[in-house]
């Protein structure tokens, strides 16, 4: 079961990354980066560092988010 | 009196903590922040000389924050090379003496964001110091990261039109060769469970199993530090950033941040002549031939800049070129004058930056065809940018004359003929741009009226740029001093070639 | 041979992701998304950091009384946590620059801005 | 024509990466250097050594105290590079709540960051707002026994003051920012280090050494514990200070 | 026997004292020609308490800085030495009170007579060099002192030059420099203070190198063909500067790294063995009569000068690379007696150009009429140059003649006498020009050039004929070059 867990995991972050990548929408792709945070967090606490994920889970997927957030509604939500 | 350990920790300390307490002391007098700052600096000169003292004595010497032995803990390691803070210290001192004038004439610049760019500043010396000290690994990189972001911010907060996106590529090449710092880091630690530089080292030279890892850490840490040193071709970022910050920055960046990427590459150096476990002959090609395309390269994008800022910008890469190569010679002579380079391109490049900064404060000029004839408007000012081209042509008897004179005799130790010929006809391409300066500025008529009816600049910023313009002769003239100083670390550094 | 490969497989993850951000870093003309890619970079960093302190079966290296081992390594999360504060600073500034670009030039298409310099 | 030198750039250094990765101990090998030789040391002696259950606030704090004084001013370097930018430029928190009056409609409408706060989402905020700020605390004070720190603590207060700023409007958040304290504040961290790591040079004759002799545990405690809020206070500063800042810009 | 003594040091000083106090207080005109003077004449009066040791074969030095392992700054009076700084310290006297005549209303005197002293203490700095590294140093220093002097019009034509001859001169240095690096690479020392420090176990070719660099590297000061381009360019500048560009200072000063590459680096013998100075004579050769050829054709009075000096300084290159005693008494004794013969020629074209604005050659007819004691230095440097016995040239064209023979390659001597005649095709004509043809056009009653041009010109022109006539006198220079060779020839 740990080792599918891993492999689901691992794959989601592979594929939020890509998504990451590949998305016009700045907003969708900070929004999915978000969930990219909250996946290694999931990932961080399984593999015994939960003090990593709970700064990765506060930080990595909170506040980095709420920054790009605001920096797009500053600027522009589509990329050309 | 220099024996007290507790300056190690001092140095390293007191600059953050003056950062920190910049903003309350603002809040306290608005005036206050660059007498501040000052002052820090004062008190950290003052430690950075007891530790020069001790090195020179004594040799290197450690300190343990905490009290916990070296690989548990965190090692503050002060060698010869860790003697770069003295100029640090010093350059720093004059940059914000020379601030507090100059502040007043950038755009944007209110007084509000004042303590900020003093804090800034501070940071920035204070993270280099960190990272010349450190004997960890990882706190290297904790430094290495409080020197960049600071550095970043530099550039920006003079608000010159392009300020911002110079910042932003500067930004953007740090922060991703940083990651190739920390991962290489990671490789290291993996390989050895360790984080202190020696202990790495020795763990490292006794690894069984592949080396793989290892090479690959090596090439990360290279391309990494190689960035930060702007050595071609990554050294995109640099022109504009050092161009865009106000001239005492540009002063710090260019005479002292770059050469933190040096630094970084003599303890990759360390680590991996220590370990013994591969031959670096490969490596040391590429830095060499890196050196000697920027070395040439950096000299001629600047013979054909009108921008005064952007040529000395475009000449530090040159110089850099320069101590690269040295350093890939991996002959002793080569290290040695590359090593004391990193010290002597610090005060000649501080001391170009901060003439032309006067100067641009001046007039508000900055192209040489804008600032014909300033020579005579502003003779001392003039008079210092003109020792600061000399030295850093390399002409006897200036402070950038042994270091060439050593670099080219490594090269020929090394049998590497070519690169004596790069290097010497490489300065003579710089002389050629510095030649068209003093043209422009001694030789031709005025063509605005700012330029005739100039000043010289207030008592703040003409004694920094004086004390550091006969600091370039100084250290030309008692050349010995540093070659003698930095030889035990350098032969220290190449003993496990020689065998 | 397969279960070895799957042992390591947060390694080979944390390349992968690694190159991505390296990619968006690269490739991508807009700042924000280019600064997406090097928090991917970072965090595949940070991943694989975490993972060399990983031990088969490891508890968090929390030393309460009636803890048994093995622990998980406690330095490399020491490391991250660090990094993840760098990462989080690096972010804020670079947005901070990016908001200051767009009000100056209307763009943050990094081809757009080369035109523009 | 960018996309294809990424691709062979980004292939050029992820193979020699993948080999990289395949020749380090294997994964999760406990006889691997980094399980066996500093880490070690720390399991088996850290916690009695270093005063924290928690080896992760022992190491980051005691051992490699220099490392976290170096995070804590990163943090901080940040902050005050993004009010070194964004300041004098027409676009702080100040100007916005002075000069875009109650009359400058869009000034108003741009308060809030992406879209108007529904009443419910607004009123779960508030409601948590209290217990959330009551687990932070714990986070922050229970950092060396429990999972958690002062960072992580003050990364979730700073939560707490996004979510409410968001909820409430920036403009009723910023006399927090603008008090005389606010420079206190931001540098807490940094000054925490410098304070605590001199009282411990005067303790133990070395920065930021902890006292580790039985009589002085208490002692090690509160001043662990004074750093954790130091941090915790100086983070949570700092990052709301920026969001202030961005969002005001 | 070797003294340690701080006058070899002190002569440069004087001079980058007096350029010191020139350009601090050099407003004013009576301060600023006091410094001169009074400099000037120090700087002789201390080279000149060198000379009774110097004959007697005492050599002083004086090691200011000792950079680290045998790099540094040391200076040596030796005899070879002490015959270049006595020509330049005694003609800067000269030269600098026909240039305060000279540059009377010029509005930029400060900058040109600062520039100008430094010259100076950089050529003596050059003759009493202890090592290469010091020479080096003054060579690279004596280049950018005299680029102010280059342009000081600041024409586009005079800024053009400027870069011209900086182009030459880096270059040069450049050279000069990677040379100097593999000899210390190759000895660990840079002294010259021996008769040769390179010796055979060096590969021949690597000696081969490190020869052509130092020689190509001189050669460019000394503007040896091809490397001459920047020479009759530089003639833009004012007359006193060229005087001190031919006659004293950067010609010189590139024939006297030559000369110390022969004699003090390389050493006779090893030369002898590897053969290197053939090449180098016939360089020379050709560079005296082409350059002669030339400067037949040339109708600007001071560019004709400036290719006679090219031809003329070649003679010392070529008397250096015959590597006999007599030839390198040659060489040596050139140093004073072309440096003479020039700075008088130049002084009377400045004098005619600054009396009458006149510059072409043709142009001269019937002055001798009206400037008698200005033409009549003239003709005595042209006699001179010529190699008419009584007159300086001919000691010269004596040695190398008999250098030749002992040499046995006799078509040296077919060289001398060709360029004996060339000389004369190019000096005579003005001579008689002016002596012997009635002005054309309008004359304008012009009287004699004023006393402060005059008298150096006069006192120059005296000085060749004394050295022509009592050479052989205990005490004169003469003595000083024959120390030399005793010395170089381990005689």
């Amino acid at each position: 079961m740990s080792l599918t867990f891993d492999i689901l995991l691992l794959l989601y972050l592979v594929a939020a990354a890509l998504v990451v990548a590949q998305a016009k929408d700045l907003l969708a792709a900070s929004i999915v980066f978000s969930s990219y945070g909250l996946a290694l967090c999931l990932l961080w606490q399984y593999r015994g560092a939960p003090d990593v994920a709970m700064a990765e889970a506060a930080v990595g997927a909170g506040i980095t988010t709420v920054l790009f957030l605001v920096a797009i509604g500053r600027t522009t939500r589509r990329e050309k | 009196m220099y024996a007290w350990p507790h300056w190690l920790a001092l140095v390293v300390m007191t600059p953050l903590a003056g950062a920190a307490l910049t903003p309350i002391a603002a809040l306290l007098d608005r005036r206050s922040p660059p007498w501040w700052a000052l002052a820090t600096m004062t008190f950290t000169s003052l430690a950075a000389t007891m530790l020069v003292l001790r090195v020179f004595a004594e040799g290197p010497f450690s300190y343990l924050p905490g009290g916990w032995a070296a690989p548990y803990g965190v090692e503050l390691r002060f060698d010869e090379f860790s003697a770069v803070v003295g100029v640090i210290c010093l350059i720093g001192w004059m940059a914000i003496l020379f601030s507090s004038r100059y502040t007043r004439s950038l755009p944007e610049f209110a007084s509000d964001r004042s303590p900020y760019y003093y804090a800034l500043l501070l940071l920035n010396l204070g993270g280099m110091i960190g990272f010349a000290v450190t004997g960890d690994l990882f706190n290297l990189f904790v430094f290495l990261e409080i020197l960049s972001l600071s550095g970043y911010a530099l550039v920006a907060v003079g608000g010159e039109r392009i300020a911002e996106m110079a910042a932003f590529k500067y930004l953007l090449m740090g922060a991703v060769s940083s990651v190739l710092v920390l991962f290489a880091i990671g490789f290291l630690y993996g390989m050895t469970g360790t984080l202190n530089i020696a202990d790495v080292t020795a763990r490292l030279g006794a690894l069984e199993g592949p080396t793989a890892p290892a090479a690959v850490a090596l090439a990360l840490l290279a391309v990494g530090f190689v960035t930060k040193a702007a050595i071609f071709p990554l050294h995109v970022w640099l022109p504009d950033a050092h161009a865009a910050a106000p001239s005492p920055v540009s002063a710090v960046l260019s005479g002292l941040v770059v050469k933190l990427g040096v630094i970084g590459m003599i303890r990759t150096y360390r680590i991996y002549y220590g370990a013994g476990l591969f031959d670096l002959t490969v490596l040391n090609h590429v830095l060499m031939w890196l050196g000697a395309i920027s070395i040439v390269m950096g000299a001629f994008f600047a013979i054909f800049q009108e921008d005064v800022k952007l040529m000395l910008a475009y000449s530090t890469i040159s110089n850099i070129g320069y101590i690269i190569m040295g350093l890939g010679l991996a002959t002793t002579y080569g290290v040695i004058g590359a090593s004391v380079h990193i010290f002597n391109h610090a005060l000649i490049k501080a001391t170009l930056f901060l003439a032309v900064g006067a100067i641009i404060y001046r007039t508000g000029y900055r192209t040489l065809s804008d600032l014909r004839g300033v020579g005579r408007a502003m003779p001392l000012t003039s008079v210092a940018l003109s020792i600061g081209a000399i030295s850093i042509v390399g002409i006897p008897p200036t402070a950038g004359f042994l270091c060439k004179w050593y670099i080219t005799l490594g090269a020929f130790e090394a049998n590497q003929p070519l690169f004596g010929f790069v290097l010497v006809f490489g300065a003579l391409l710089i002389f050629v741009y510095y030649i068209r300066m003093v043209n422009a500025f001694y030789f031709r008529e005025p063509i605005h009226a700012e330029v005739t009816e100039a000043r010289e600049v207030p008592v703040s910023m003409l004694l920094p740029t004086l004390v550091l313009a006969s600091l370039c002769l100084i250290m030309g003239v008692l050349g010995r001093i540093p070659l003698t100083f930095i030889e035990p670390g350098v032969v220290r550094l190449l003993a496990p070639l020689g065998g | 041979m397969i279960v070895m490969l799957w042992h390591n497989i947060d390694y080979v993850a944390s390349v992968v992701l690694f190159s991505i951000g390296l990619y968006v870093v690269i490739a991508k003309e807009n700042l924000i998304k280019k600064f997406l890619g090097l928090n991917i970079m970072e965090t595949a960093v940070f991943a694989f950091i975490i993972a060399l302190g990983m031990v088969e079966d490891g508890r968090p290296p929390i030393m309460t009384g009636d803890a048994q081992g093995p622990f998980a390594s406690p330095l490399p999360q020491t490391l991250v946590l660090t990094g993840i504060v760098v990462a989080v600073s690096t972010t804020a500034l670079a947005l901070t620059l990016i908001i200051r670009i767009f009000r100056r030039f209307g763009t943050i298409e990094a081809n757009e801005l080369r035109e523009m310099e | 024509m960018r996309r294809p030198i990424a691709i062979a750039l980004v292939l050029l250094s992820a193979i020699p990466l993948v080999v990289a990765v395949a020749g380090l101990p294997a994964h999760g090998d406990p006889s691997a250097p980094v399980h066996t030789h500093v880490s070690a040391h720390y399991i088996e002696r850290g916690a009695e050594e270093a005063g924290a259950t928690n080896l992760v606030t022992g190491v980051l704090l005691n051992y490699r105290g220099l490392d976290a004084a170096g995070e804590v001013t990163v943090i901080f370097t940040a902050l005050i590079a993004v009010l070194a930018i964004l300041l004098g430029t027409g676009t702080t928190p100040e100007s916005t709540a002075s000069s875009r009056g109650a009359s400058d409609r869009r000034g108003a409408d741009r308060e809030s960051t992406v879209a108007p706060v529904s009443p419910i989402v607004s009123f779960v905020v508030r409601l948590l707002a209290p217990f959330i700020a009551l687990y932070a605390a714990y986070v922050i004070l229970h950092g060396h026994v429990t999972p958690g720190g002062g960072f992580q603590g003050g990364a979730i207060l700073a939560g707490l003051f996004i979510a409410l700023a968001m909820v409430l409007g920036t403009r009723a958040m910023q006399p927090v920012a603008r008090t005389a304290l606010a420079p206190w504040l931001q540098g807490a961290a940094v000054l925490s280090f410098v304070v605590v790591g001199t009282v411990g040079a005067f303790l133990t004759g070395f920065f930021l050494g902890f006292p580790a002799e039985p009589p002085l545990h208490l002692v090690r405690e509160l001043l662990i514990i004074a750093l954790e809020v130091g941090i915790a206070i100086g983070g949570a500063a700092v990052l709301a200070t920026i969001f202030l800042h961005m969002e005001a810009s | 026997m070797e003294v340690v003594d701080i006058r070899p040091m002190l002569a440069p000083g004087v001079s980058f004292a007096c350029a010191a106090m020139v350009f601090l207080f050099g407003r004013n005109t009576n301060w600023r020609r006091f410094w001169m003077l009074s400099a000037a004449t120090i700087k002789m009066i201390v080279v000149l308490s060198m000379l009774p040791g110097s004959l007697r074969g005492v050599v002083y030095t004086f090691d200011l800085v000792d950079f680290t392992g045998g790099i540094g700054l040391g200076f040596r009076a030796d005899a070879l030495g002490m015959f270049f700084a006595l020509v330049s310290s005694s003609l800067w006297v000269a030269t600098t009170v026909y240039a305060i005549g000279y540059m009377r209303d010029d509005e930029k005197r400060v900058r040109f007579f600062g520039f100008f002293a430094l010259c100076v203490s950089t050529t003596v700095g050059i003759a009493f060099a202890e090592n290469l590294l010091t020479f080096f140093l003054f060579y690279e220093m004596l280049t950018i002192c005299t680029y102010p002097l280059v342009i000081h019009y600041e024409t586009p034509e005079a800024l053009s030059a400027g870069r011209t001859y900086l182009t030459y001169t880096l270059i040069g240095g450049a050279f000069v420099l990677v040379g100097t690096v593999m000899v210390h690479d190759a000895t660990g020392t840079l002294s010259l203070g021996h008769p040769g420090i390179l010796d055979a176990s060096i590969s021949p070719g690597r000696l081969g190198v490190i020869f052509a660099l130092l020689i190509a590297g001189f050669a460019t000061k000394t503007a040896l063909m091809p490397l001459h381009g920047w020479l009759p360019r530089a003639m833009v500048a004012p007359t006193p500067v060229s005087a001190l560009l031919h006659a004293v200072a950067v010609v010189k000063a590139g024939a006297f790294g030559i000369v110390r590459t022969v004699y003090n680096v390389f050493g006779i013998e090893l030369l002898d063995d590897l053969g290197f100075a053939l090449p180098l004579a016939a360089l020379a050769a050709v560079t005296i009569i082409v350059a002669s050829v030339i400067a037949i054709f040339q109708e600007d009075l001071k560019r004709r000068l400036a290719y006679s000096t090219i031809s003329q300084i070649s003679y010392i290159v070529l008397a250096a690379s015959m590597l006999t005693p007599f030839a390198a008494t040659a060489a040596i004794v050139h140093f004073a007696n072309q440096a003479l013969a020039k700075i008088t020629m130049f002084f009377v074209a400045g004098a005619i150009q600054r009396t009458t604005g006149k510059t072409n050659v043709h142009e001269l007819a019937g002055i001798g009429h009206q400037m008698p004691w200005t033409m009549g230095a003239f003709t005595i440097a042209a006699l001179s140059f010529i190699g008419i016995p009584l007159f300086a040239g001919f000691i010269t064209k004596w040695y190398i003649s008999l250098g030749a023979l002992e040499s046995g390659q006799w078509w040296f001597l077919l060289v001398m006498i060709t360029s004996s005649l060339l000389n004369a095709a190019y000096f005579l004509p003005i001579v008689h020009l002016a002596f012997f043809k009635p002005a054309r056009g309008d004359a304008v009653p012009v009287k004699e050039a004023r006393p402060t041009l005059l008298i150096p010109t006069l006192v120059c022109a005296a000085w060749v004929l004394l050295l022509g006539t009592m050479s052989e006198v205990p005490g004169m220079p003469f003595s000083l070059a024959e120390a030399a060779v005793r010395f170089v020839f381990r005689m």
